[in-house]
């Protein structure tokens, strides 16, 4: 077990198609949730794993530098003002129409 | 060895867990639930940002994501839901269709990664001051210096603070809306929200 | 050179009823009416003045008998579209512009005078006024125009002017209809004009550089322009221009002067684009004085005068301007002696009479040009009767209130000034010795026969006698015998604002005929024309005195000849009375063939295919638009699913291709 | 057993400065493939901690109700065990054999989950904190970020509490708590990042080190103070002690956030907010009062060689003590603040203050004018 383990020492690929399930996942609950909220957390499981792929890939491709890092740096930062403003809209929805159920707000169409 | 089998271990027991938790984020009809495997998720994520050597992201990535953001979703959820309130499920062709976009895309993804050579360059992983080595890189002015963006990504936190305030403030009352939202969107509740952001919403109950 | 005051001022003619009018029309008009009338009458009046000054200043430069030049005494540039094509505004100083200026502003003047009368009370005074002002600077920049250009833009203008005073009374609707077809009919036929100035114009300039030098110009005058009427007048541009063969054995400079007579004759209303004039007559009558009779209609006249040197370089033109000339006069006197309407009579005599003219020019040439000479004295003198017999006839409708002659009789005794007035008139235009329309009728029946014209001679002569018989006929009717209505028992004489001027247009009309005025308007060098030719004064008389006795046998004394002779004539008559159903074919034509068989089809086929087909396309995109806006659910989920599909179409295509 | 104890002491007292802690030895065993090390580390750490917890929560308790007792002249617990000694242990024996009553319409997930979030906090801190340069679990080289984090992830359970139980008391309460915790942790960070400045890391030992030339409370002129007082302040708050204790106001609110909850998992989180007040006071210590080291005045060679010999566990243990009086002292002395007021003194006084003091701090820590300067 253990050399099985130590021999599939996870590498590039396997970080990668982890991200990768994180955003499909991610990309799933984005086109189904119903509840605003819920969307907005689909959105931030595809950020999240985008930041990963970032590290992931200083780690492995460019380990000298932290450039990676940094680029997750900001992708959590845009996280979060994208949060605040995300919700203070929902609430500002909430107060005015009394649900958060995507599939009402179509105001676009019109 | 023991290592590497550790961190292998760690890494399928993680990335389960990882998984799993995003599955109960996108479907758990209960939203704050949810928020608590989005909470895993990423917290998970901060684990793995130890293994891949970036403590300091791990630490932001708890600092700002679980201390921040998902508080601010929890918060969110409570201003607009009931504990007894379920999602709703969406349409059954709905699912089916996202779940083969997302399915899709994935294979998609894993199929162009597969056709590239991502071989890890010898001698592997970030030097131990990586920390230091952030600092330094977010406020270089040099041509490799992040201090442009870190000054813009800043100001976008204050705008974004702002708008947030601007956004959610309670309106005159001609613009009250018509529903009010139950029980757990009345008045004291509404200004508990918006106490963390807008203080003058603290006016006493009357 | 060293003008005189008002040569060298010139431009000051045309623009004082400019200012006149922007001043009434803007400011006077809206605060008083009654300043309006006299501060249009007195620029009138002070334009007249000056254009007289400017007469004796000229012909005291260049005195009788002798060469007398075209002076360009004031230019300025105006359109300049590339370098060397370039239009000009400016004055244009010669004989017949000088004698058009003279007649344009007595006339104007006179009939501004009599206006303050007649439409005394009138809702509009102000606004009649404004409006006779800017025909008059129409009037007066058409005739100073140097370039055909500046001619054609105040031809323009001209046509707008009548149009409005044509449509003053515009609540009615006759009045309407009648201005709408005097636009139309002139716009149509100016549509010839303008292609025949687009056509002198492209050949001019084409034709500019190799001509031109040849054109000695004296030093310190204005350089010529392409449009200028003594660069298309040239003998030389003429030669180079004639030349060039166009099509049907005409030369291009055939063409090109047929079409610019097409304007002229829509202008001076030539059969058979003479169907507005009687009509015009729905505007007041000062009007039909000032516009359809003196000075408008002769602005055809006027331009074929001033283009006469490339008409008489076209043999082809030329004849066309001759016979079509006499046809007309021939056809209006005709129509004239059946019609009960006075002012219609007096319109189909002046028709008649712009015949004449037209007819004089055709017959003439540049080494013979008698005819040119006659023509324009003709204008000069018709002027003056014509405009005499509607103020008069117009003093006469002001005292009955009808047009209908049948409805009037026996006002000679009621209207002194007018009957007498009225009395010279028709003498004069019936050519009789010594009023004016002796001399200038017997010139044009000399032009005739001297230009070997015979079939025209004598047509012209036949007119003379038709003239005198319906001219009479009318002043029989009108002022000889009983009351025959209510209206004109109680007829009386027009205030003194209305008959002075038709007493000044009296003395003029008698006394216009003893200007020697071949000595000052001439073709080329002056040919001494040896007064009176008994050979063609004997027989015009004759005929004249002939149509007057026959007037008076039928109409002198209330009879029932006149009927009998209407009912010998029978279809005839009615055909005539009629006026030749020209009206009804063109609405044949118009109505039945252009509408009907051309332009409802046309119109089908707009509607229902190039429509349909517009529609069509608009209602397939519509469709389109509305069946794809169902993919326009508003949510933002279903874009988002959309886009996932297009990433990963994107995403394999990508893999496909790398892969 | 008579030999250990003065060998340990001479050991943590000879053992120089260098740290070795219980992470990096479990890590040092796992590279050298020695699996049993490793997992003896962990395991001792597991056990340390739980020790901790057990100690700190009765000790807390039982010193809370001494003190409060003392503060209001009376004797406290006195009938179980001497001194009342054993009253905490039989009140948390009480407590575990209560009934856990979940509400009816609770989110029962949710409502297990959030007194073990709430727990989680301070103990993951507990690992964190160096009780003396070998007794520290995990000496993380962030580990005031890793700290600030945490507390962050505390309010978690609060909310979660609340909101679960289905009931409106709770609900406000929790939203009250959250607001508050998450206001006063600008200000306990801003205050923390002083220190951060000072020392240049934010490794806990790190600055625990960097205090041997003097504490920070004073050796940086006056805002070494002021972020000390800022931190205690927002810290105080940010745990829900009286004098801001409005999210469990009994006199409005039942209980706040926990009112729907008994037995077991109200321990849990009783058991947090006294481990909570321990961590916070830990934290102060190590971050403004030096941690571990001893106290040295100046010039004082002979009084500063005295010092040396007390042992830094028992120094630790006597400053986080005072911080942990200190508080109690307060609860039991001030009012309680209005929920306006809490607000307002955060928003337009605590935090304000914290930025200029943050700015002064850097001009200090720019031209190096400590009292005693960093070489």
């Amino acid at each position: 077990m253990t050399t099985f383990l130590a021999a599939q020492t996870p590498g590039l690929t396997h970080w990668i198609v982890l991200s990768g399930v994180l955003f499909a996942i991610g990309v799933y609950g984005l086109l189904t949730r119903r509840n605003a909220i819920g969307v907005l957390m689909s959105i931030e499981l595809m950020l999240n794993s985008a930041a990963l792929n970032f590290v992931v890939f200083n780690h492995f491709r460019a380990p000298a530098g932290v450039d990676g890092q940094i680029m997750a740096i900001f992708v959590i930062a845009v996280a979060a003002a994208e949060a605040v403003i995300a919700m203070a809209i929902f609430v500002a929805i909430y107060r005015r129409r009394g649900t958060l159920d995507v599939t009402s707000m179509d105001a676009l169409k019109d | 060895m023991i290592q590497a089998a550790v961190y292998t271990l760690l890494f399928y027991l993680f990335g389960g867990a990882t998984i799993a938790l995003a599955l109960v984020t996108v479907l758990n009809r209960r939203m704050l639930r949810a928020v608590m495997g989005l909470m895993g998720v990423l917290a998970m994520s901060a684990c793995f940002y130890i293994m891949l050597s970036a403590e300091f992201l791990a630490g932001v990535q708890i600092l700002v994501y679980v201390g921040g953001i998902v508080v601010l979703m929890v918060f969110a959820i409570m201003l607009t839901q009931t504990v007894d309130v379920l999602v709703e499920v969406p349409h059954w062709s709905r699912r089916a269709l996202a779940g083969a976009a997302a399915l899709a895309l994935l294979l998609a993804v894993a199929g162009l990664g597969a056709g590239v050579p991502l071989e890890a360059p010898a001698g592997a992983g970030i030097p131990e001051d990586n920390t230091v080595a952030i600092g330094k890189a977010l406020m270089d002015y040099g041509p490799r210096g992040y201090v442009l963006p870190f000054e813009i990504i800043s100001l976008l936190l204050l705008a974004a603070a702002i708008g947030g305030i601007v956004v959610a403030r309670k309106t005159a009352p001609e613009d009250q809306p018509l529903t009010s939202g139950g029980d757990l969107a009345d008045e004291g509740l509404l200004q508990t929200a918006h106490t963390q952001r807008d203080e003058e919403a603290w006016v006493p109950e009357s | 050179m060293e003008h005189g005051f008002v040569i060298a001022h010139a431009w000051l003619i045309p623009a004082l009823p400019l200012v006149s009018f922007a001043l009434v029309g803007l400011f006077i008009r809206p605060l008083s009416a009654r300043w309006a009338g006299i501060v249009a009458t007195s620029s009138i009046g002070l334009a007249a003045a000056l254009a007289y000054t400017l007469a004796w200043e000229y012909w005291t430069l260049f005195p009788a008998g002798q060469h007398a030049e075209s002076l360009v005494p004031w230019s300025m540039e105006w359109l300049r579209y590339k370098e060397g094509l370039v239009v000009n505004i400016g004055v244009l100083v010669d004989p017949i512009s000088i004698v058009l200026m003279v007649v344009v502003t007595t006339v104007s003047g006179l009939v501004h005078l009599y206006s303050i009368g007649y439409m005394h009370g009138e809702t509009g005074y102000g606004r009649y006024f404004t409006y006779l002002n800017l025909f008059t600077f129409s009037m007066l920049g058409l005739v100073v125009a140097p370039n055909i250009v500046q001619m054609y833009v105040c031809w323009e203008l001209v046509g707008v002017s009548s149009f409005l005073l044509i449509g003053f009374y515009y609540d009615r609707p006759s009045a309407v209809a009648a201005s709408k077809k005097a636009f139309i009919v002139t716009r149509f036929a100016d549509l010839g004009f303008m292609v025949g100035v687009l056509v002198l114009g492209y050949w001019g300039y084409g034709l500019f550089e190799t001509v031109a030098p040849a054109l000695a110009t004296e030093p310190g005058a204005l350089p010529l322009q392409p449009f200028d009427f003594r660069y298309l007048n040239s003998p030389e541009f003429l030669a180079a221009f004639g030349s060039i063969p166009a099509f049907f054995g005409l030369s291009l400079l055939s063409v090109a002067m047929l079409l610019v007579y097409t304007g002229a004759a829509g202008k001076s209303a030539m059969f058979p684009l003479h169907i507005w004039l009687p009509d015009a007559m729905e505007g007041p009558t000062p009007v039909s004085a000032l516009i359809h009779a003196a000075t408008m209609v002769v602005a055809g006249v006027y331009l074929t005068a001033r283009l006469f040197p490339a008409f008489a370089a076209s043999e082809d033109a030329l004849l066309a301007v001759a016979y079509i000339g006499g046809f007309t006069s021939l056809f209006a006197a005709v129509i004239a002696l059946t019609q009960d309407d006075i002012k219609r009579v007096l319109a189909f005599s002046t028709l008649s009479q712009l015949g004449y003219m037209m007819m004089a020019l055709g017959v003439s040439q540049m080494a013979e040009s008698l005819g040119y000479t006659a023509s324009m004295f003709h204008l000069f003198t018709h002027a003056f009767f014509k405009a005499l017999l509607f103020l008069g006839a117009g003093a006469v409708i002001h005292a009955v209130h009808t047009n209908d002659i049948w409805q009037m009789g026996g006002l000679a005794r009621k209207m002194p000034i007018t009957h007498l007035t009225f009395l010279v008139a028709t003498l004069a235009i019936s050519g009789i010795w010594p009023f004016a329309g002796f001399f200038s009728k017997d010139e044009i029946l000399a032009a005739a026969l001297h230009g070997h014209f015979t079939v025209l001679f004598y047509v012209a002569l036949f007119v003379a006698g038709l003239t005198a018989f319906y001219m009479f006929r009318i002043y029989f009717v009108t002022f000889w015998g009983a009351h025959r209505a209510h209206g004109a028992e109680h007829a009386h004489e027009a205030p003194l604002v209305m008959t002075l001027p038709l007493m000044i247009l009296g003395v003029l009309s008698a006394v216009a005929g003893f200007v020697p005025f071949g000595q000052y308007v001439h073709m080329g060098e002056h040919v001494e024309h040896g007064g009176i030719d008994f050979a063609v004064a004997l027989p015009a008389t004759l005929a004249a005195l002939a149509g007057i006795g026959l007037s008076a046998f039928f109409y002198a004394t209330a009879s029932e000849r006149a009927a009998k002779a209407a009912r010998f004539f029978g279809r005839a008559y009615r055909v005539v009375k009629q006026k030749f159903y020209v009206d009804e074919l063109y609405l044949f034509v118009t109505k039945q063939i252009i509408f009907h068989l051309i332009a409802r089809p046309i119109a089908w086929f707009d509607r229902h295919v190039v429509d349909g087909g517009v529609n069509l396309s608009g209602w397939s995109i519509r469709t389109l638009g509305s069946e794809s806006s169902r993919l326009q659910t508003g949510q933002v989920q279903t874009y988002g699913l959309w886009f996932a599909g297009g990433s990963v179409v994107l995403l394999f295509l990508i893999w496909a291709v790398h892969v | 057993m008579q030999t250990l104890i003065p060998t340990l002491l001479s050991a943590c007292v000879s053992a120089g400065w260098t740290v070795q802690t219980n992470a990096d030895r479990a890590t040092a065993a796992l590279a050298a493939s020695n699996t049993w090390g490793a997992a003896w580390s962990i395991l001792v750490s597991l056990l340390v901690v739980a020790l901790l917890v057990t100690l700190l929560g009765l000790g807390l308790i039982y010193l809370e109700r001494k003190i409060a007792a003392l503060f209001q002249s009376r004797l406290g617990p006195m009938r179980v065990g001497p001194y009342g000694l054993l009253q905490t242990v039989m009140d948390t024996i009480k407590l575990l054999l209560k009934e856990d009553i979940v509400p009816d319409k609770a989110d029962k997930v949710l409502h297990l989950l959030a007194p073990a979030i709430a727990l989680t906090t301070p103990v993951v801190v507990l690992g964190l904190l160096p009780y003396g340069p070998l007794a520290q679990l995990a000496d993380v080289n962030i580990g005031i970020l890793f700290i600030s984090a945490i507390s962050g992830f505390g309010v978690l359970g609060v909310l979660l509490g609340g909101w679960s139980s289905n009931n409106k008391w709770s609900l406000i309460g929790a939203m009250r708590a959250g607001a508050q915790i998450i206001s006063y942790e600008l200000s306990a960070t801003l205050a923390l990042l002083v220190v951060v400045m000072f020392a240049g890391t934010l490794s806990l030992s790190g600055i625990v080190e960097s205090q041997a030339e003097g504490w920070w409370v004073w050796r940086a002129p006056l805002v070494g103070l002021v972020a000390f007082l800022i931190h205690l302040i927002a810290s105080t708050a940010e745990i829900n002690r009286l004098p801001f204790d409005i999210p469990e106001g009994e006199s409005e609110l039942a209980a706040g956030f926990h009112t729907e909850y008994s037995g077991m998992r109200f321990s849990f989180f009783f058991l947090a907010e006294f481990v909570n007040m321990f961590t916070v006071a830990a934290l102060t210590t190590t971050l403004f009062l030096g941690g571990w080291m001893p106290f040295h005045v100046g010039e004082w060679a002979r009084f500063n060689e005295v010092m040396d010999h007390i042992p830094p566990l028992v120094w630790f243990s006597f400053k986080t003590g005072f911080i942990v009086f200190v508080i109690m002292w307060v609860r039991w002395t001030f009012p309680r603040l209005r929920v306006d007021q809490l607000m307002h003194f955060e928003w337009k006084f605590l935090l304000p203050v914290g930025f200029a003091n943050l700015v002064a701090a850097s001009v200090v820590a720019l031209g190096n004018w400590y009292f005693y300067p960093v070489a």
